[in-house]
């Protein structure tokens, strides 16, 4: 909690404060974790989020594996990322009590809903005696026990519902709590609630707005008033703002780039964790041309894609690890067929079937080498959610322009996590020119463009330019040739080919000075935390820097230079060292890994320390 | 896509032919069949770029090589998702899958299946060889059981998939089956299939000289396919024999051979074929007539309709483009549902 | 494998409960699955080390960690190659494999097609909730045409899968459908095809309270069940109905509905089930009967005999090492055919 | 041809010599090398074989791609590779020379038979003219045309046989007098042809006995009688020989291996080149225990491996490239469960499938990285065809031992070549003792032995052991744990463990001085190129020595300090440098990569002339 300013009269003010909501899977801590964020980004706060979805469907309630949580950050600076720990925690069960309390910060606010703690929950929740009456809470937290069910009931004893229904309201109480101790109007989330009950289902929406404005009210009036907080607006740039995804960016950037580069999208994908939203999120957007396929399983889904691309469609399929590697073979022929192809891999904790609900970013490696023989292909990687629609639209140009088959590398946290997006004006990209063959003139199938070494498509339909191609060698021509020469002269360009995308890509940036004692360099999800603690160490004077890849093959060219810089350069990945092999092996760089494997995103301050570590040296 | 072209070049047997030497053994099957499919296209007034050919790995699958038109040699049992993708994206081209039994049962038996029963409007043509040809010559899927082989020196153990039945397990719209020794019947049944709107399904026997010559012999030798090939005509009695001396009639419901001499097939009760019958029954009895103990029938086994899924997909592209969702702009999208202004 | 504790020590269902807690939504149709088959098994007269129970992945794939034997929870469809491996390996064990409709026919079906036509020992349940559970309620391979899912927000275009059929496609020696509604059914089902020589198909309507919640009820609910869910047992006459008013019977060779009143079921022509009929006719006649043209028939729809894969391959070798040959020592076949002295 | 001593009267004795027999698919190329390798071998030379087989089952006769050719090379010292290019060869049509004459030596022995010399022949061959006739071939060559349909004809005119099938004896004219110009006799052969065919077809029989006979004593007779040559007997180790090939040696490697460990095989496959002969190989072995089962495809395969090696048997799956990608997912399964198995890639060239019939070690990276996720596991080579025997039996070791599956890379070159090895005593190794968990005692899934970190399997069938195991992430019980620590804990102790492996390896072996110059470092199957040439540039007098990995992942734990006692580090790989990038990220040391990528194995030559550029730099 970064305490600015405490002599106000009613509101401490907060540059920033981190809030988690948690309960069982039944409590709704998404949709008010949802609510508050819409309520702050309304406001004008910066902010990210976080879901923290449990492994099961619906444990049995009350069960730790139950347990269903919502984090965000809000701030009046720039917020990267959902936060380390929370400052104030609600916990609506003592599951969701035993799974959360290490993580608070000591002397954060605890909401508690007593009517949770019963025998029985405790029982599940492994809890011996009740936290409520020993003393292990007392003095440590802020803590607040409210009967929340009471208060519920209370407040929906005039309507006609029965009163299992109206406890489903409860989590709505502690929304209008925390509005009044973080200060937030409740208009927001009224209109949220009239507009998505108020016709269907219009006792429902009067009762959560009762309950909301209970809860508010309860913080006003009850005797447990005390301090209240206010996280001022963020100064950001002026614009259009939505709130995004990850995998919602993504779908919106392949709609983009699909349309800039006037090619139908067609996307194929089978069911998986935390992919599974991309195909579920563009089967909504038929009206806009899009063909979304189920397929049979992760090959199929791919070999649709390739075929569509094959016939002049932009195919993209998306998957996570496990599918990945299912999807090696066919990533393999187009890659000999040289065939555009856009590859999503939304990672997700390993090996095998893993932590399927935990993030981590190490399938780079399967990216760049998960398939036999010499196959590069390129790989890119999102940095953020709303980073997800930017990547997309590179993906796409990338595919399109190199005629190469692309690895997309997104992750959970990215997938699930949210933060406001000022809406870029789609008219500000630029269009996409990739021809196929001129009809009329003699085709080649691998005669190449020198520039960018890309083969042109002609497709299916086109008079004059039947063509074959497959996964066994070919020449220029594009016939079958097993001719030992041929066959290294065509690995080599393949290989040549996919080098040159570096070419076209801009300078990489660097977060702070171009020389100093330590750069950090990050990938992928991980943008937020690296960036939060480089900021905020510079601002402390101390003499770090961070670079962020986007492209993680080819590399950037201007690595090895930038490197030059610093005396010390750290890698930090949520892998075993992934970009690090990368970076030691085609730089010869005494790169220094920073590795942690918990399902979870960097926490800023595990990061600081690192840095710190090094510094002292 | 130029249809208006058509009537102005008559296409011909040559223009399916692709400068390519063909590279199966002499005497191998699958020069028949490509002929044969050759021979039938430029009947079928599609002009030829609008051909696609598409297929997976194996002796059969190098088909697309010796085809002049789009091709592509795919991976193994792969091939369906290729075509399932190709003609989705555009369903105005005709897209032709060309497959083993390795390839299509043992590998690809899954996306095959999945592409019956979605009905996707692809011709496919599986070359049933009952034996690994391009990995040479270990059994198949097909084999029947106590084939020896490279890996099954003491005898295969695993029951055969009977093709015809396992395209009825995904309730295919349209089952034939036909022979390489036979080219008018292949170019009829080829006719056939790809002018079915839907998925068409087509069995052929096909030999490996190589590895397992003359499987197919005492089903299509000329010695022996008057008295085992059943040949299947709509509306027509099932009649069969040398100087067709005999027929197929129910027993209760099972078939059963019966000698005719000279009688006539209804006074006698035989059968008359039904391919369009959209139960199962009627192609499951068809499906287990075999040889030795009834004449393999071959033609059109089965052909019922059903909406194809290329086409209900474009459908639901087209409705929806239509519908007032469709009114909203690319930045309308971008701005979601919800947005505001800083 | 201690068969001779066997007699000391009477198993009961506690034996077959691991104190892992079930972590399947309240109200899920799998617990009455893992509840029967916990049942059923003690009965059954096998040592508990003896049972291995494998699984891909979904919902219904979290099984084996129910079960307190040795359990394999595998990888998404694959689960038919872990468990065919397992009984290769070693025929004295009992396999149960347990898989979804979308585990064991989208991504997974060839390998269950193989399974099934290899004949390898192994009991299969298939949990059929219509839906993918564990991923949240995407359509599957059995929903039913214009299912509406996320995935499918104008409506599912796929044909469904008919288990049945499917089994029958890749003729599996055994196969049979129940309801996780029925306890006593359920048992008496799994008893049956853990006594099978062979592989077991076994179809279970289940229901996810979550994502698909009634999708069988119109068959099975209780208002449903009497009228639309025909009870099979072998040579027994096909009647249902509320107090049992109905029968099937045949006309020409496709079923129909007929009332019976108080008629005897033999006057009536009532079909008589007889599910040991080798041909796959009268197996493709009840794959095709469903509600709502028909009761949906449950039980043991077909079984027959055949070899198992098992315990060919076991034959073999003990053949092969009976036989000359096996005289080699280890050196002996190190050396090989033809060796020369330096 | 290296000469050695010219002054013999009849004889020219020669140190080594290269030959190669080609000629159509149809012409029985690979039946006489067969003959001239087992005569070789039994008159005592050492000896390397190749043959190279046509992409095509059998494509149309007298066409380039239905060529057929074998090399070997004899020697009378150590011979370690069929040699780079031959000093004689026979061409049995105009395609066979069109294909291989660019090869031959200048100055060497050229036979071919004019009877297939044929306008047709020549025109499928591409020739413009006959080289027959025009001068091409005038003067460059030892060039000996034989009318050799006529005098096979002839010879058997007494024989009752159609003479299309008389014809058909012709290669063994070729082979007689082959025999004849290197003074072989024909008693092997002989013996052969007799235990072939002596009983089941004496016509035959006889017919290829005769038409040996001729062509040895067309040699003897005719007026092109000319130079002959003897390779002399190699010395080398006393003991019993045979001749074997890489798969085969591979086949009986597995059977000991499994026999030593008293594991029963269980081998499971899906046909694939130049894997196939594996799964026929072992198919044959019944007697021996061996279950060797055809899968539908290699995801089955390794999936029924898997649950073998679950259930106690040792399983083993076997694919090349293509099928590597398909066993991804369930490598990624036997790591998290930790179960044995050997999953063998007999590599071919790629990308896709490539040339499928052409050699390649491009799938090492494949092999480290190709799953998702952090999930490594051992990587071991065999360097010669001989050496697949020991190498089966130390993947075997490894995967029993630390309970690990290990991917173990062979070639299409050593899978399908040949050489003479000195048949070891399987009394020689050790018993591999690896117990099952104890019945009675407590059973913990994960705990593992401290020493090398593995765990300890218990099997169905074992009573009151029963557990359960699956991909998501366990506990050391073995219960699912989705807790963030123990994911970490878990994820470094299986890499640990995959480290510890390291520990079990002798150390590397040098081949000449531990200092010096250029060290070159190679792994599978170019070893017989790289040591063949170290060899003699040491015989030179260069400062140049050699390491050869067997093990892969883990890296051996010497190799920085052997690194540090040469000047360049070069690393020769049929790849585009792929143990380049292991080296490179594991040591920080800045090899130098030298690829070939033709679908051939190095020829000594061309390494020679690479390491004298660095030596002169
Ligand atoms: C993934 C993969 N596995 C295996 C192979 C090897 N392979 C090529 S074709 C084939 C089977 C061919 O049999 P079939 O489909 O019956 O075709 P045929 O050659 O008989 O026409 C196999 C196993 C491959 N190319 N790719
Ligand atoms: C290779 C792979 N692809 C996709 C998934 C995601 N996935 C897990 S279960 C499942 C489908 C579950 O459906 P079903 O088999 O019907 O089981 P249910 O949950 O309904 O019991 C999917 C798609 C996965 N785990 N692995
Ligand atoms: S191996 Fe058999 S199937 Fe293949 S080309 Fe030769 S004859 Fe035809
Ligand atoms: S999601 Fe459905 S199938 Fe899965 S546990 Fe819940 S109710 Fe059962
Ligand atoms: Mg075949
Ligand atoms: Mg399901």
């Amino acid at each position: 909690m970064d305490t600015q300013s405490t002599h106000a009269e009613e509101f401490q003010e907060l540059e920033s404060v981190v809030i988690r909501f948690a309960g069982d899977s039944g409590d709704g801590m998404q949709t008010i974790g949802e609510r508050f964020t819409d309520s702050s980004a309304a406001f004008g706060n910066d902010l990210a989020t976080f879901p923290d979805f449990p492994a099961e469907i619906r444990a049995p309630a009350g069960t730790i594996p139950g347990v269903s949580a919502f984090q965000i950050q809000i701030g009046s600076r720039e917020i990267l990322t959902p936060g380390d720990r929370p400052d104030a925690l609600v916990a609506m069960n003592p599951a969701a009590l035993a799974v959360h309390l290490s993580e608070l910060e000591e002397g954060g606010i605890l909401v508690l809903n007593s009517a949770a703690f019963s025998h029985e929950n405790l029982r599940m929740a492994g809890y011996d005696s009740n936290p409520l009456e020993d003393e292990s809470l007392i003095g440590k937290y802020e803590l607040i026990q409210v009967d929340i069910n009471h208060f519920t009931l209370e407040s929906l004893s005039e309507i006609e519902m029965s009163n299992k229904d109206k406890l489903r309201c409860k989590n709505f109480f502690a929304l209008g709590f925390m509005y009044w101790i973080y200060s937030r109007s409740l208009e927001t989330t009224i209109e949220f609630i009239e507009s998505k009950w108020g016709k269907k289902l219009p006792v429902l929406a009067d009762a959560n707005i009762k309950v909301l404005k209970a809860g508010y009210f309860f913080g006003e009036t009850t005797e447990t008033s005390r301090n209240r907080y206010m996280v001022a607006k963020a100064e950001v740039e002026a614009g259009k703002y939505r709130k995004i995804s990850g995998n919602d960016a993504l779908v919106l950037g392949l709609i983009t780039g699909a349309e800039k580069a006037k090619r139908n999208l067609l996307y194929s994908g089978y069911p998986i964790t935390p992919a599974s939203s991309i195909l579920e999120g563009l089967a909504a957007y038929k009206h806009f041309g899009v063909k979304a396929l189920q397929a049979e399983d992760e090959i199929a889904a791919i070999g649709i894609a390739l075929g569509a691309s094959f016939a002049g469609n932009l195919g993209v399929t998306g998957t996570s690890g496990p599918g990945m590697c299912l999807k090696a073979e066919f990533i393999g022929l187009a890659t000999a067929t040289e065939l555009p192809l856009v590859i999503l891999n939304i990672q997700r904790g390993g090996p095998s079937t893993g932590l399927p609900t935990k993030t981590e970013q190490s399938d780079l490696l399967q990216a760049i080498y998960g398939r036999h023989s010499d196959a590069q292909i390129p790989v890119i990687a999102a940095n953020s959610p709303s980073d997800c629609f930017e990547t997309a639209i590179e993906a796409i140009r990338i595919a399109l322009t190199y005629c190469t088959p692309i690895i997309f590398l997104s992750d959970l946290y990215l997938a699930n996590g949210a933060e406001p997006w000022k809406v870029p004006s789609v008219d500000s990209y630029p269009q996409m020119d990739v021809p196929f063959a001129e009809e009329g003139k003699p085709y080649s199938t691998f005669s190449r463009n020198p520039e960018n070494l890309s083969r042109t498509l002609a497709i299916p339909g086109q008079t004059g330019l039947e063509h074959r191609i497959g996964g066994l060698e070919k020449d220029e021509s594009g016939n079958v040739s097993y001719d030992p020469s041929n066959h290294e002269d065509m690995t080599l360009i393949r290989s040549e080919k996919i080098k040159k995308v570096a070419e076209s890509i801009p300078p990489t940036e660097i977060f702070g000075e171009k020389t100093g004692k330590v750069l950090a360099v990050g990938w992928g999800g991980t943008f937020g935390s690296i960036t939060s603690c480089i900021r905020s160490m510079q601002a402390e004077g101390f003499s770090v820097s961070s670079i962020h890849l986007r492209h993680l093959n080819p590399l950037p060219n201007d690595l090895p230079k930038i490197f030059e810089g610093f005396e010390k350069i750290l890698v930090p990945e949520l892998n075993m060292g992934q970009l690090n092999v990368l970076l030691r092996s085609q730089f010869l760089v005494d790169t220094i890994p920073f590795n942690i494997v918990q399902g979870q995103p960097f926490k800023v301050k595990e990061l600081t320390k690192k840095i710190h570590e090094l510094l002292q040296d | 896509m130029s249809t208006e072209t058509l009537e102005e070049k008559k296409l011909t047997k040559k223009d399916f032919v692709t400068p390519n030497d063909v590279r199966w053994c002499p005497g191998c099957g699958d020069y028949a069949i490509l002929n044969s499919l050759q021979r039938c296209l430029p009947e079928l007034g599609v002009p030829k770029e609008n051909y696609v050919v598409v297929s997976g790995i194996g002796c059969s699958s190098r088909f697309p090589y010796y085809m002049n038109t789009y091709g592509f040699h795919t991976i193994h049992g792969r091939a369906p998702t290729i075509a399932t993708g190709v003609k989705v994206a555009n369903p105005e081209l005709i897209v032709w899958m060309i497959t083993g039994d390795g390839d299509g049962l043992s590998i690809g038996g899954n996306h095959l299946m999945h592409m019956l029963r979605r009905n996707v409007d692809v011709n496919i043509l599986l070359f049933n060889n009952r034996v690994y040809g391009l990995t040479k010559g270990q059994y198949s899927p097909t084999s029947p059981v106590g084939t020896r082989t490279k890996t099954t020196p003491s005898g295969s153990i695993d029951n055969p998939i009977n093709p015809i039945l396992f395209a009825l397990g995904a309730e295919a719209t349209f089952i034939a089956r036909t022979v390489d020794t036979n080219p008018k019947h292949m170019i009829s049944v080829f006719k056939a299939a790809q002018e079915h709107k839907g998925v068409s399904f087509v069995e052929i026997f096909q030999n490996c000289v190589i590895f397992n010559n003359k499987t197919w012999e005492p089903v299509y030798g000329r010695q022996n396919r008057d008295d085992n090939l059943l040949i299947l005509e709509a509306d027509q009695p099932m009649v069969f024999g040398k100087e067709e001396k005999m027929g197929i009639s129910l027993n209760g419901s099972t078939p059963e051979v019966v000698k005719l001499g000279d009688a006539d097939p209804v006074e006698k009760n035989v059968l008359f074929h039904k391919p369009d019958q959209t139960g199962s029954l009627y192609t499951a009895m068809l499906a287990e007539m075999e040889y030795p103990n009834f004449p393999t029938p071959v033609g059109i086994l089965r052909q019922v309709d059903k909406p194809t899924y290329d086409s209900q997909i474009h459908e639901q592209v087209v409705e929806a483009k239509a519908s007032d969702a469709a009114k909203a702009s690319l930045q309308d999208i971008v701005y979601g549902p919800s947005t505001w202004t800083i």
